[in-house]
């Protein structure tokens, strides 16, 4: 018996409004590319990226969508493959804002959140033009120092909602995330948490120390949907690597507006692209 | 015995890193990786010490357990020596760029981002940065984005900054008090002059800019015979490219 | 082939200094008792306990042999088996100065030194008479704010050293440390760090990905001593659990001077009582 | 059916924690925790609803794996419902002590210290007190060190606090716009005299202080037929005593 809101990925992709805050996980920490999917057959729009720290082909593929209005990453990358062609193109154009950030920036703002505080200080960053085009951040003197000593706060972000895939979770609903810690800063830092997995097992994650140390609690998550291979065609660790084939074939389709839609057709998602 | 350019570039980095604890790589670096390796082993066989190397895009070498964050903390806490970072640009203040060409935000050409060089140029001791094109394209007057600093005003919190600047046409040190960068070698086939003609920024020169060393018959064994099959496994293509060996 | 520092336990306890910062995990963490065991053995003196957030046995003991001047805690307990006796006799007699926090708290110091900021906020603790004996705790109006919204910024705290328990350690110098996540906090947050273990183990702690998620990598660790039954008489999850008995005669024996002195020559440490 | 006064109180908190998603208990609280795990029982019998319960004490049912922060962060993200406070003392503010009595930091008699109390007091919307010693020694006028203060000036944030005191003699809720305790109902064999005589601090009436309702027998039956054998677990001592099981 399942002990946990089982989902579609349809369903997730439903409950994911448009004009989200939405969570996205680095291509290193299940990208879950089966929602994206549903995301963009659904015609999600204006979706707000929130990345920790940097996204892939998901933030690529939702840019030339047209599912999003702003995103705020460290970086945006086909890495091997190359710059992401839609972000790029968008961003020249003017048609998708970019909140430029810095990894551990985008950490400590979701840790704020996962600590219930307003506001987390961050060394360094002061005099770069990531902080001077970011007047959501303040410089104050440190209340602890004896001579002038500026430091950066950060406040804390709330998102609306993540979502990300894992390689399985137990019938009582936790998820097996293993090294992913950051999973677990974005899951404690949303409002809505739902998650795509490979599979369905019947050990308990919590079971063993071992498991457990790689486990999220099922108290936060809000749904589950099982997605074969949800991650393709990035990786996911330990359980399959990326196609880079797939990955070098959506680089060259999506250098172009057409070849992009051409591709997201090859993909059934042909009435997705920007309205 | 001959090296590749890239051999050259790997020899180039491991001499920087010699003496330290604790070496991190970031993503996409595999000249910076491999270099990292190669000290770590030719400070095993000098000496029997243990230098920790954490390349990020490696699952083997990759330490961390705690997620992303981790590698930021311990730059925090000042247990990495010596990381790496590049630029789309890089000025003659050490500024660097990773964010795009033209006027920000209305860029004429749009590059990823700056991941977390905003921290790690300030937090780690020691920051190489490392660009192989060397062209007043890359090397410029002033940089369109600072990503990070290359310096910062005495007030401010700094533990660290750029320490040099290696190329593919030479290797510089940096003044953080002048914020100047200074020319300590030339590669085989460059002198001063073809440098300068090809960096959009002043410079000052060593006393003496000699060639850049090349690595040593016992050197180049040791990168081909142990490193290289390492490298090879998180980054195939260089690798093949490289020493025509598969993972 | 050992690639780490090996060292005995007594070398651990001669490697901490008198006076030193230390940091001492809570009992359901990994109690290094045979380490403090040493501690006592070498007469160890001034030492400042920082506990992450509580101590039972371990700081007691420390407190009744004369080893420390003053501890941070959220609590300081035998648990089940009552009030630590030598922690409130020293207590009520002024030998020992007991610096009151809370668990977030003592949490948090440490975190801050862990992200390398030199404070952290805290929500909550305004009004309490722990807040009011603390002079080193500052109350700011939150920069963030738009009405008056005063909040908690504690300092970041730097342990001298830590030395803690763990199930194993293998021949690369990683721990173990399964769910115990607040040991890394007490690492990442220490000058020095120590670990007794059950064992050493061939297969790597980063080999899978589950094990890995409960491992602390190799770099943080300064020395590696093995102990079998090194938290005894404290527990060791999912490897032994506390030995009651033992726990309930050290209760027992506690409550007064001459009994903790009986109970220490007992364990081949009678020299180790106050100077 | 009779039942134990320990029965009672477990049957009395566990309808303070109808509704909830997430209730957790502390360290040294076999009574919180049975009745969380009953409350968490009659939700799925009643509507298949699943109650999250998180008891520390617990290796079954602790859930948390990013160690003894996460509970309190937890808390901070407003995820846990109800929580369980106790307290050397308890005064008629609401203010709780755990760290001793006398002047401190001169106690005469020291007791282990403040937990997570002066955070959770204000970071969980239900705190239930419970302290099962009721005597003018345990709710006093004042109490010698705030621990955690039961109620703060309207600019300081607090998502919630104390709702309830329960103890071996009565009920209380409490008001803290007023920050008075105000008795809702008596045990068996009590009156608001006798629980007047025993209290160190003014309280107010309910309008009707009726007696405290029993456990329902299907209650009970559920309490040791499904639940018992949970709680002797992980409080073998408590379980043996109450129902005379064994782990």
């Amino acid at each position: 018996m399942d002990d946990f809101n089982r989902m579609t990925v349809d369903e997730i992709a439903a409950a994911i409004p448009d004009g989200a805050l939405l969570g996205v996980p680095a291509d290193y920490s299940g990208v879950p590319m089966a929602a994206t999917r549903a995301l963009i057959a659904r015609k999600a729009r204006g979706l707000r990226l929130y990345c920790l720290p940097l996204t892939t082909i998901q933030g690529d593929m939702l840019i030339g969508a047209g599912c999003v209005d702003s995103i705020e990453a460290a970086a945006v990358t086909l890495g091997e493959h190359g710059l992401a062609p839609r972000f790029s193109a968008a961003v020249e154009a003017g048609s998708v804002t970019m909140r430029d950030s810095t990894c551990p920036a985008l950490h400590s703002q979701l840790q704020a959140t996962e600590k219930g505080v307003p506001f987390m200080p961050l060394r360094g960053i002061i005099g770069s033009d990531i902080a001077a085009h970011r007047p959501d951040w303040r410089v104050i003197e440190n209340p602890f120092g004896n001579a002038l000593d500026p430091i950066l706060l950060l406040p804390a972000v709330k998102l609306d909602a993540v979502v990300f895939h894992a390689p399985h979770a137990d019938r009582n609903g936790n998820i097996f995330i293993g090294r992913r810690r950051e999973l677990a800063t974005l899951v404690h830092a949303a409002e809505k948490v739902y998650v795509t997995v490979e599979k369905i097992v019947d050990e308990d994650v919590h079971a063993s120390e071992a498991s457990a140390a790689g486990g999220l609690p099922a108290f936060y998550v809000d749904g589950i949907a099982v997605a074969e291979n949800g991650a393709w065609p990035c990786g996911l660790t330990d359980v399959y690597p990326p196609d880079d084939t797939a990955l070098a074939a959506y680089a060259a389709a999506a250098r172009t507006e057409a070849g992009f839609a051409r591709w997201l057709a090859d993909q059934g998602l042909g009435a997705g692209n920007a309205a | 015995m001959t090296h590749s350019p890239e051999e050259l570039l790997i020899s180039t980095l491991a001499d920087m890193l010699a003496g330290d604890r604790h070496v991190a790589v970031g993503a996409a670096s595999p000249i910076p990786g491999a270099a990292a390796l190669l000290a770590q082993a030719e400070a095993r066989i000098a000496s029997g010490r243990r230098m920790h190397v954490s390349i990020l895009h490696s699952r083997r070498h990759n330490p961390f357990t705690e997620g992303a964050r981790e590698l930021f903390d311990a730059a925090g806490q000042g247990r990495i020596d010596t990381f790496f970072l590049g630029g789309v640009q890089i000025d003659g203040q050490a500024n660097i760029n990773l964010v795009g060409i033209g006027d920000y935000p209305h860029l004429k050409k749009r590059f990823p981002g700056s991941f977390g060089s905003a921290l790690m140029y300030f937090a780690v001791p020691r920051v190489i940065l490392f660009r192989e094109e060397h062209s007043p394209r890359t090397l410029v007057g002033k940089v369109d984005f600072v990503s990070a600093p290359g310096t910062s005003p005495p007030e401010v919190w700094r533990r660290g900054g750029p320490k040099a600047l290696v190329t593919n046409r030479g290797v510089f040190s940096f003044d953080p008090a002048a914020a100047r960068f200074r020319l300590e070698s030339v590669h085989n086939g460059e002198t001063p002059a073809t440098v300068a003609a090809a960096t959009g920024f002043d410079f000052d020169l060593a006393p003496r800019v000699g060639e850049t060393p090349a690595p040593s018959p016992r050197r180049l064994a040791l990168l081909r015979g142990e490193i290289a099959p390492k490298v090879a496994q998180f980054y195939p293509q260089f690798a093949a490219r490289v020493w025509a060996i598969a993972a």
